[in-house]
């Protein structure tokens, strides 16, 4: 793998990172929205990994370990918002949040 | 393996030992709710608060005694005397929010353990975060406090409104956290293999790649390196975030406006609070070789966000998010003393602008705990709702209220002779020093434009009510049920009365500065 | 700590402590509350009048100074430091003989909640003392902040017409002039790096190391803007009349009377001494502005039907002759000034009095619904004829040699002397409006509505309550314009060393008209002519730098 | 000596005093304190005359000090102040006296009487003061005191409306005044009226000694101009003049003492102590300026039917003379002239005053008539007046007035021309009035009921009489009053042509004699010029539409500018600058405000539109 | 381009692929399993790095715990496609986000590969400018080494483990307590508790 310089890896990790953003912004779906989230921390950890390849560090590989430890908090934490909204509202979908506003 | 016990030696738990006794306390505090009959009756919440009233004292006799800069846990923290200050304002702080919320879980039938819980958990959290010396231990402390709050956000979770903001605060939370941490792993990404991009540090190999002083070293080496300013700027997002710094101060109002009133005033105070201190550890520790590439961008970012907090605030009725966004406004001003701590005015260690900042962010907290404190005892139907009809003639009403009242407003707005005003006095001061003199004036008409609104909320407090005309049916008076508050209403007496000695009289603290 | 200094500790204090006892409700007796405001107003009132005629009218610098180190941010150089000098003393006595006259006026009047409005009142008058008394700068502008604060709660509360809005309006409009202003000072202490933040460390501090020119010119800007918009310099004053129309009488007889010579107490004391440069620099807007509140003011003056509003204006124009005297960096002008300030504080506090006591017996302040009072109360007619007569400029009352004074020093400069000429013509537009006011209050038939008044409540002169105040405020007029020694002497003790560079610096910008010389010489201040025989011109002293 | 001076400035303010603050019930005792306190002045100010043998006394103390304008209350008295001083205060006794019986039934005496207290004082001060500082001082003073009697009737508008105006008017010329002083303290660096002539001799004798390097002087037409503002306003010469008509609202024995005999001339007073700054152009300015002014006013006073009207276009006229005769480099004819017109024209005054009295404030003239066998004394006293103006030969009018006109013949004639014309006019309505009011048959019920006044009144009357009529031979008079007077006297006696100007005097008075006997020998109810030349009587009724010119500014000009800056207020500063600035701030409040959708999404680009621009800056898209 | 830079494109491909599939599929269902075949690539992204702990770890607690939670809730609230409603604003705010989602790709990539341009022009041998090959990936020693401050690269668990309990013990911890608090939260936002019937009706 002579070919393949961690340039390509930040690229890929930057691709991944809009495409999570981009669901972010365009997603209506609360579910999707944290989907993304996701999909932007798995760019990261990609970037991660393959600095730490790439400079011989470990420190950056367990420092994706702690991102997946709170990347699974979150997603809970949230899911389990996401269920008590909806047990008030049915519905999880962004634009019926407009309690708060103006 | 031999190759770690240079790890293993600087493990030093007793370091950090008011934050593991938060955390037990916490798990205390569950094991209570576990085994007690009753989920609402506030042994839990009388609990937290004197072991925090304890911990509290215990930390002030610690720390007085030594102020020594040194690090545990090999570099992922490093106290030093600001470090234990800010320990000691999150105590504070975590305790009133505690003392606030023994009422308000009261009448709203909450369950009380748990709130407890993750406030310490919280508060512990905020402590770690601020001597942090270390992105890892940053960005895990930052979480624990992050997961905390949404949690407590949503805490009141028979209102939709506040789990809307639990989601909001969650969802935007995430966003700016995946931001700051692209940020961190940019600067990882230089820092573990300088010279794949474009920079260069001799003997990088055997550096931690995410220490703030290895990093700064690297940023002082070479500071216009594109990833790294990248990098920079990334984190300094995220933390504008934590903030409520302009342009991504956008969820203040609404997730202020959805939460519990404790947890409003807890946000206001302390997770802005920690979010200027480890602004202010960043951009003198890591980031002090950027900091003329940096300068420019926060001086924007202060404008903007004075500006537009003034601004927005001056047309809301709602007074939640008023607070909210005069609170943005104040995240402006404080960042003019971070700007001021960065400039060669004050570089060194004894950095004036640092200590004028703590003195801003505690007379912030003694005004602040007063206007919500006094808003947390109106009992409206619906709670997030405070309009500034509520508070008309609340002067003649409850006296004593009303003056506490008043003097946090007049504290925030800065007027003399409250403490509010020395604050931004000296802010102005170490800006004049500092040279800012755009960030001065934008401070000086943001600060004129709050008088608007802040006078406006005096002026229902105090003056006549205007003539109400709907008297066919009888308006529903919040104030009436002020009886069951000695302590609460004691507290905040005297933090309004602290809150004038600071502007008369300052003393020894004032010749800190 | 002699007797006099703590006189002028208590001067402060004792409102304070009045105000304190009346806030916290331990006295229930509104008539207990009355006789203790009594006490609070007239101590400093005494105090004030005892200290101007203790003070020694031969030293320069402070006198009864009090000095308390330890109130925190010495690292600003901030002291507790009270004294008064030349240019303070008359000030003070004048603030407490005004404050006295004030508190006599409200304890009069029927005000409901009266032991607020006298706490509050009290809490003032302990600031404006203050204000004059503080060496430090920053007590200056703390106590300054402290008398404003009040103004603003009392026309909220007891104030007139849409008394929300102008408590609003004029809360922000001084919170941003004091702003400024405090940007000035800040900017002061910042660039003068002097180890003690008060009046002669920082002379002393400048005379050593003096500043850019530039820096002087910048920083007497911001002074200049913010303790302008607080004087209601031209284009800034628009609060003013309004202010004092919706305020309680004796808010606005504080405020307009003493409160609002803070900013010119500023200029004359702080601003033009220390920074010469800058206010030269300045001088020549100020003029212009200056002339706007005489001239533009003044007309807008004449249009008002309103009395008090025809009186607030007219304070905001003579505040004009205040600014042209400093405008003039001269010792003389700025004396002048001072001189203006006390009789003019006196003066239109005397006629905001005056017209709540018409005000009482005709039950409006239009003065087209007026006329003919003259025959029912002549003791009011004397007094007000007396009191316009007086912000007419009229010898005898203390205003005339202030605004001579202005006069004169307007004609030194020969640039200055259109400003003179147009300066001039306000005497004439005062009188205009003034004798109008009399004119139509007073004089002609008693008009229907005033007629139909007094069917049904008879119209009674003038109480002893009522004279009291008034009388005094008279009195003190008279005294300075029977003896203006009396103060021009103590106030020359200050002007005349405070201001050598500044002469210096004023006298350099133009060669002052020729004096003719005696071949005699007979008297001593000028020099004898040289051979050739040309005059010889008055030689510039240079100052005399320690 | 000064403690005399001090005494002679202080009684009558100390009687003032007492009278405004004790004294405002019992109007009687009142009157007495002033009358006694007139007749101090008198003897005080005789000692003070005659104690100084003649040589100037002057005394000083300080009196304001700021910074280095030193100002010293001083008194300088020198011959022309004698001259004043000897005329205020007697003609000001006689005057108290006449008020006592005057105003007998008024029931606001004290107010009154004080009033004449506090012009006494300020009058004298003008008198004595010798600074212009000083002199400035009294001389607002004694405008305040002339407000404070006109409107002593202040219930009638009339009275109200006249007061205001004499003072605004008078402010006019003071604000001259004003500018003066001021330029001459810059000028000489004091005000001083001894240390100013001092160094203009110096100066002169400097120039003298050596022609060659000449001093230019401080002292310019403009400097003298602007002092003279204070004469134009005080002494009512044109364009200020239109006051002193409206002053006689006031009542009659102020007017004489006031508007006739005293502060009226303080103007010429004023110019006489600054004769040495005055330059040729402004002299010849004055000259024709005093001139015309006796011209116009003698038109005016053709046609006026107001008793008083009349005898004040007199005064007008009497003091153009004076200014014209100071204006021909004559100053001591000046004097002479103000004490002689002082004696008749307060003569007259008095017997007006009398008439008036007795007809029950009746004040025009035609419905007078037949007064002479109602009240005799009045009528001869006021026909010795009447001659005395007119210029009959060998009364006191005579001398001053034909000095005057002979001495403007040989130095000016245009000058002499307007004089000899505004003579003829004088004596012409001076004979008409007298006619009109004490010859022929009563026309009103009041005149038919007329009756001689009581002792107090017509003393006075006689006592003057007797003084208009030798009051013109200077010599009767001691040198220590007169003195400064008669080196002028003498240079006009030594002038040639007398004898044609005493022919020309003589044509004058009996031409204006002849033309009212048949004019106004016998008229009605209407003025009989009125049918012969209604278009010169309508011109001359016009006063030359002076006070409809000042009537029209104040209300079509001043107002409405007034009312036009005011809305320039409302509109621009208050308006577009305060209001305007809080409607943007507001607009903006409004707009942050709107921000806040509570859409994520919304939201959501808040975010990744600051991550842009931070990014941005990072790539240094931002400059750097 | 040799067999492992085949298998980068193609597992990148398969990421990057995967997640704009979840991200513009309608139904959330799709949208979960694209993002199950987007983790899979990255984990076996990891695997090309060397880094196999965290391939296993990527697969098991994101693609197995997360993922099947996501699924669960999905189920659970039976959510269908959205709607069609508000399809203006959406394909508004679609555009929007595309347009400005693809500036921040260009500045990021700007901000990226700038680094490298100024890298490989500040190298010495200019001749390797342009061309970015000459990267060489440092190779790996199969030990738990520490230099310095910094751990060494190591693909071993082992390291992993060390690197955890000894530098990283304290950070740990408090993972451990975020945790906690997530699951107290959780329980808190959740459970039925009786304050909930004053909430419930209104």
């Amino acid at each position: 793998m002579n070919a393949i310089t961690p340039h390509h890896f930040l690229v890929l990790a930057f691709l991944l990172f809009g495409v999570g953003f981009l669901g972010v912004v365009i997603r209506r779906n609360v579910l999707l929205v944290l989907m993304s989230l996701e999909l932007m921390l798995n760019g990261i950890n990609v970037a991660l990994v393959a600095f730490s390849r790439a400079g011989a560090n470990l420190d950056g590989s367990i420092f994706v370990f702690f991102i997946m430890t709170v990347a699974a908090a979150e997603v809970a934490v949230g899911l389990a918002l996401l269920v008590a909204l909806y047990k008030r509202r049915k519905s999880i979908f962004t634009e019926d949040m407009g309690l708060l506003g103006n | 393996m031999e190759a770690f016990v240079t790890f293993y030696s600087s493990n030093d738990w007793t370091a950090i030992g008011p934050e593991i006794a938060l955390a037990l306390a916490a798990m205390t505090i569950l094991v209570m709710d576990l085994f007690g009959k009753d989920k609402f009756s506030g042994r839990t919440g009388l609990f937290a608060i004197a072991f925090q009233a304890v911990l509290l004292v215990a930390h002030l006799i610690s720390y007085v005694s030594e102020n020594s800069s040194n690090s545990y846990f090999s570099g992922m923290i490093e106290q030093s005397l600001q470090s234990d200050v800010m320990r000691s304002f999150f105590l504070l702080s975590s305790l009133l929010v505690s003392i606030l919320a023994h009422r308000y879980l009261c009448k709203n039938r909450l369950a009380s353990g748990e709130f407890h819980h993750l406030t310490m958990l919280a508060t512990a959290g905020l402590m770690l975060l601020c001597q942090s010396s270390h992105f890892l231990m940053l960005f895990v402390a930052l979480e624990t406090v992050a997961i905390c709050f949404y949690v407590l956000v949503a805490y009141n979770r028979n209102e939709s409104k506040s789990l809307e903001a639990g989601i909001k605060y969650l969802l935007f939370g995430a966003l700016s956290s995946s931001l700051l941490l692209l940020g961190i792993v940019l600067l990882y990404g230089v820092g573990a293999n300088p010279e794949a991009w474009g920079a260069s540090y001799p003997g990088y190999e055997s550096m931690d790649p995410l220490a703030f002083q290895y990093l700064g070293n690297l940023m002082d080496e070479n500071p216009d390196n594109l990833l790294l300013r990248a990098g920079v700027v990334l984190i300094i997002a995220g933390i504008a975030f934590k903030v409520g710094a302009a342009p991504f101060q956008i969820w203040v109002p609404d997730v202020y406006h959805g939460s519990p009133m404790p947890i409003t005033a807890f946000l206001a105070v302390s997770s802005k609070a920690a979010g200027f201190f480890v602004l202010l550890n960043l951009v003198n520790g890591p980031f002090e070789g950027m900091a003329e590439f940096l300068l420019p961008l926060l001086g924007f970012v202060a404008t903007f966000t004075i500006f537009f907090g003034n601004l927005a605030a001056c047309a809301q009725r709602n007074l939640k998010r008023m607070l909210g966004l005069s609170g943005v406004a104040h995240a402006g001003y404080l960042l003019v003393a971070v700007m001021a701590s960065m400039t060669d005015a004050f570089n060194g260690n004894d950095n004036d602008a640092v200590w004028v900042l703590f003195f801003y962010m505690f007379v912030y907290l003694f005004a602040s705990f007063c206007v919500f404190g006094v808003m947390g005892l109106a009992d409206l139907q619906d709670e997030t709702e405070h309009e500034f009809s509520h508070y008309e003639n609340l002067a003649q009403k409850h006296p004593w209220m009303g003056f506490v009242l008043v003097c946090g407003i007049a504290s925030l707005a800065g007027i003399p002779p409250f403490a509010g005003f020395i604050a931004k006095l000296l802010l102005m001061t170490v800006a004049f020093e500092a040279k800012l003199y755009l960030s001065l004036t934008a401070m000086v008409i943001g600060v004129v434009i709050s008088i608007y609104y802040y006078f406006g909320w005096i002026r229902e407090v105090v003056f006549n009510p205007r003539p109400s005309f709907s008297d066919d049916e009888p308006v529903h008076d919040p104030w009436t049920k002020l009886s069951d508050i000695r302590l609460l209403k004691l507290v905040l007496i005297v933090f309004a009365v602290v809150s004038i000695v600071f502007g008369l009289w300052q003393g020894q603290i004032g010749n800190a500065f | 700590m002699n007797l006099d200094q703590i006189l002028l500790l208590a001067s402060i204090v004792v409102p304070a402590l009045v105000s304190v006892l009346l806030f916290s409700g331990l006295i229930d007796k509104d008539e207990w509350a009355k006789q203790l405001a009594f006490l609070g107003l007239g101590f400093p009132c005494l105090a004030g009048i005892v200290l101007f005629i203790n003070f020694d009218g031969a030293t320069d610098g402070y006198s009864f100074e009090f000095l308390y180190e330890e109130m925190g941010l010495q690292e600003l150089g901030i002291t507790f430091h009270l004294g008064l000098n030349g240019v303070s003393s008359p000030l003070f006595a004048m603030a407490g003989i005004v404050g006295f006259a004030a508190g006599l006026a409200a304890i009069g009047s029927g005000a409901e909640r009266i032991k607020l409005y006298l706490a509050l009142l009290c809490f003032m008058q302990s600031g404006l003392m203050g204000l004059f008394a503080s060496v430090d700068l920053f007590f200056y502008y703390l106590f300054h902040e402290f008398a404003l604060i009040p103004t603003f709660i009392m026309i909220g509360l007891w104030g007139g017409r849409d008394r929300r809005s102008v408590a609003l309006e004029i809360t922000i409009y001084l919170t941003l002039g004091a702003l400024v202003s405090l940007g000035g000072l800040v900017a002061l202490n910042v660039m003068v790096d002097a180890e003690k933040f008060d009046f002669p460390t920082l002379s002393k501090a400048l005379l050593e190391a003096g500043l850019l020119e530039s820096t002087e010119a910048k920083i007497f800007g911001l002074l200049l803007l913010g303790l302008g918009i607080l004087v209601a310099l031209f284009p800034f004053h628009t609060w003013a009349a309004r202010g004092y129309e919706a305020a309680p009488t004796s808010v606005s007889m504080l405020h307009a009377g003493v409160l609002k010579k803070f900013g010119l107490y500023g200029l004359v004391q702080i601003a033009v001494p220390l920074l010469p440069a800058g206010a030269l620099e300045w001088s020549p807007w100020l003029m212009w502005l200056a002339l706007g509140n005489v001239l533009f003011v003044g007309m807008v003056t004449i249009a008002q039907n309103n009395l008090k509003s025809m009186v607030g204006y007219g304070s905001v124009m003579h505040m004009g002759y205040c600014f042209l005297g400093i405008a003039t960096i001269s010792s003389l002008g700025s004396g002048s000034a001072v001189m203006l300030m006390v009789a003019h504080g006196l003066s239109v506090s005397l006629m905001f009095l005056l017209s709540t006591f018409i005000y009482r017996r005709s039950g409006t302040f239009e003065m087209n619904e007026m006329g003919g009072l003259a025959g029912k109360t002549p003791v009011l007619a004397c007094f007000f004829v007396a009191a316009s007569l007086a912000t007419i400029g009229l010898p005898g009352f203390g205003n005339f040699w202030g605004e001579f004074g202005v006069f004169l020093s307007l004609g030194h400069n020969p640039e200055h002397r259109f400003f003179l000429g147009l300066a001039a013509l306000g005497i004439i537009i005062s009188a205009i409006f003034g004798l109008r006011a009399v004119a139509r209050i007073f004089f002609g038939s008693p008009s229907e509505s005033l007629s139909e008044r007094e069917s049904k409540t008879p119209i009674r002169d003038l109480e002893l309550g009522e004279i009291l105040p008034a009388g005094l405020i008279l009195a003190a007029l008279l005294f300075i314009g029977l003896w203006p020694r009396g103060i021009s002497d103590r106030i020359n003790t200050e002007i005349g060393p405070r201001y050598e560079r500044v002469d210096y610096l004023g006298l350099s910008q133009f060669t002052p008209a020729c004096c003719l010389v005696e071949p005699g010489g007979e008297d001593s201040n000028r020099t004898p002519p040289d051979e050739g025989g040309v005059p010889v011109v008055k030689p510039l002293s240079p100052p005399t730098d320690p | 000596m000064e403690t005399v001076a001090f005494s002679v400035l202080l009684l009558p303010l100390l009687s003032a005093c007492v009278t405004l603050l004790f004294l405002r019930k019992q109007g009687n005792v009142a009157a007495l304190l002033s009358v006694a306190t007139a007749g101090g002045i008198l003897a005080f100010s005789l000692f003070l005359i005659f104690a100084g043998e003649g040589e100037t006394f002057a005394w000083e103390a300080t009196w304001i000090r700021m910074s280095d304008w030193e100002l010293r209350f001083g008194f300088l008295v020198d011959g022309s102040a004698r001259l004043l001083l000897f005329v205020v205060s007697f003609v000001g006794f006689l005057i108290h006296v006449f008020s006592l019986g005057y105003m007998a039934d008024d029931e606001a005496k004290a107010r009154y009487f004080g009033g004449l207290s506090i012009f006494m004082f300020s009058m004298l001060g003008i008198t004595l003061a010798d600074n212009l500082i000083m002199i400035f001082v009294f001389w607002e003073l004694v405008g305040f005191s002339s407000y404070l009697l006109i409107a002593h009737y202040y219930s009638t508008d009339e009275a109200a409306q006249a007061s205001k105006k004499a003072f605004i008017v008078n402010r006019i010329g003071d604000f001259g005044f004003l500018i003066g002083i001021v330029l001459t303290y810059w000028a000489f660096d004091t005000v001083n009226l001894v240390e100013i002539e001092n160094q203009l001799n110096n100066l002169f004798a400097w120039n003298q000694e050596n022609p060659q390097s000449q001093i230019l002087t401080p002292v310019t037409t403009a400097l003298c101009l602007a002092l003279a503002c204070g004469f134009i306003g005080k002494s009512a010469q044109f364009p200020l003049h239109v006051w002193l008509p409206d002053a006689m609202a006031g009542p009659t024995p102020v007017s004489a003492l006031i508007h006739a005999a005293t502060m009226v001339a303080a103007g010429i007073f004023l110019l006489v102590r600054i004769e040495f700054l005055f330059t040729d152009h402004a002299l010849s300015l004055i000259a024709l300026l005093g001139a015309g002014m006796g011209l116009y006013a003698g038109f005016c006073a053709l046609v006026q039917r107001d008793i008083k009207k009349i005898l004040a276009y007199s005064t007008l006229s009497q003091l153009g003379y004076m200014a014209a005769a100071f204006g021909l480099g004559m100053p001591g004819l000046a004097m002479f002239h103000l004490m002689t017109h002082a004696f008749f024209k307060a003569l007259m005054f008095l017997g007006s005053g009398s008439v008036i009295h007795a007809c029950h404030h009746e004040q025009d003239i035609f419905n007078y008539g037949g007064l002479r066998k109602k009240m005799p004394i009045t009528a001869y006293t006021f026909l010795v007046g009447v001659l005395a103006i007119s210029g009959v030969c060998f009364l006191s009018g005579y001398f001053s007035k034909d000095a005057i006109l002979l001495s403007a013949y040989n130095l000016n004639v245009p000058v002499f021309v307007l004089l000899y014309a505004g003579a003829i006019l004088t004596s012409f309505y001076m004979f008409r009035l007298y006619f009109i009011a004490f010859e022929g048959e009563s026309r009103s019920k009041y005149a038919k009921q007329a009756h001689e006044n009581s002792s107090l009144m017509t003393a006075p009357l006689v006592v003057l009489a007797v003084l208009s009529v030798i009051g013109g031979y200077h010599a009767i008079f001691p040198d220590a009053i007169v003195g400064s007077v008669v080196p002028d006297l003498t240079e006009v006696a030594e002038m040639d042509n007398h004898l044609w100007m005493i022919v020309l005097g003589t044509f004058a008075w009996i031409v204006g004699l002849i033309g009212a006997k048949n004019l106004y020998g016998k008229v009605g109810n209407s003025d009989p010029l009125a049918d012969k030349a209604p278009a010169f009587f309508a011109l001359c009724r016009s006063k030359l539409f002076f006070d409809d010119v000042y009537d029209f500014y104040v209300r079509r000009i001043q107002d409405p500018f007034a009312r036009f800056i005011e809305v320039m207020e409302m509109l621009f500063v208050s308006g577009l600058m305060v209001r305007g600035s809080a409607g943007v701030t507001g607009l903006f409040a409004l707009l942050g405000k709107a921000c806040y959708v509570g859409k994520i999404h919304a939201y959501a680009f808040w975010f990744i539109f600051g991550t842009l621009g931070f990014l941005a800056y990072a790539a240094g898209l931002f400059g750097k | 381009m040799s067999g492992p830079d085949l298998l980068f494109y193609l597992f990148a491909a398969l990421s990057v692929g995967g997640g704009l599939l979840m991200v513009l599929s309608r139904h959330p269902v799709s949208a979960a399993l694209f993002m199950i075949v987007s983790l899979v690539g990255v984990a076996s992204l990891f695997v090309l790095l060397d880094a196999f702990f965290l391939a296993i770890l990527q697969v098991l607690v994101y693609a197995g715990a997360v993922m099947v939670l996501f699924l669960f809730i999905i189920m659970l609230l039976d959510v269908g496609p959205e709607g069609a409603k508000a399809s203006r604003m959406k394909f508004v705010s679609g555009v929007a986000g595309l347009i400005s989602v693809g500036l921040l790709l260009v500045l990021l990539l700007d901000l990226g590969l700038g680094s490298m341009e100024s890298s490989d022009c500040s190298a010495d041998d200019c001749d390797s400018c342009g061309e970015s090959a000459a990267f060489a990936w440092p190779e790996i020693r199969d030990e738990t080494a520490a230099n310095g401050s910094s751990l060494v690269f190591s693909p071993s668990v082992k390291a992993f483990g060390f690197g955890l309990l000894a530098k990283y013990m304290l950070p740990l911890q408090v993972a451990g307590f975020l945790l906690l608090a997530a699951m107290v939260g959780v329980i808190i936002l959740s459970k039925k508790s009786k304050g909930e019937e004053s909430g419930l009706n209104q």
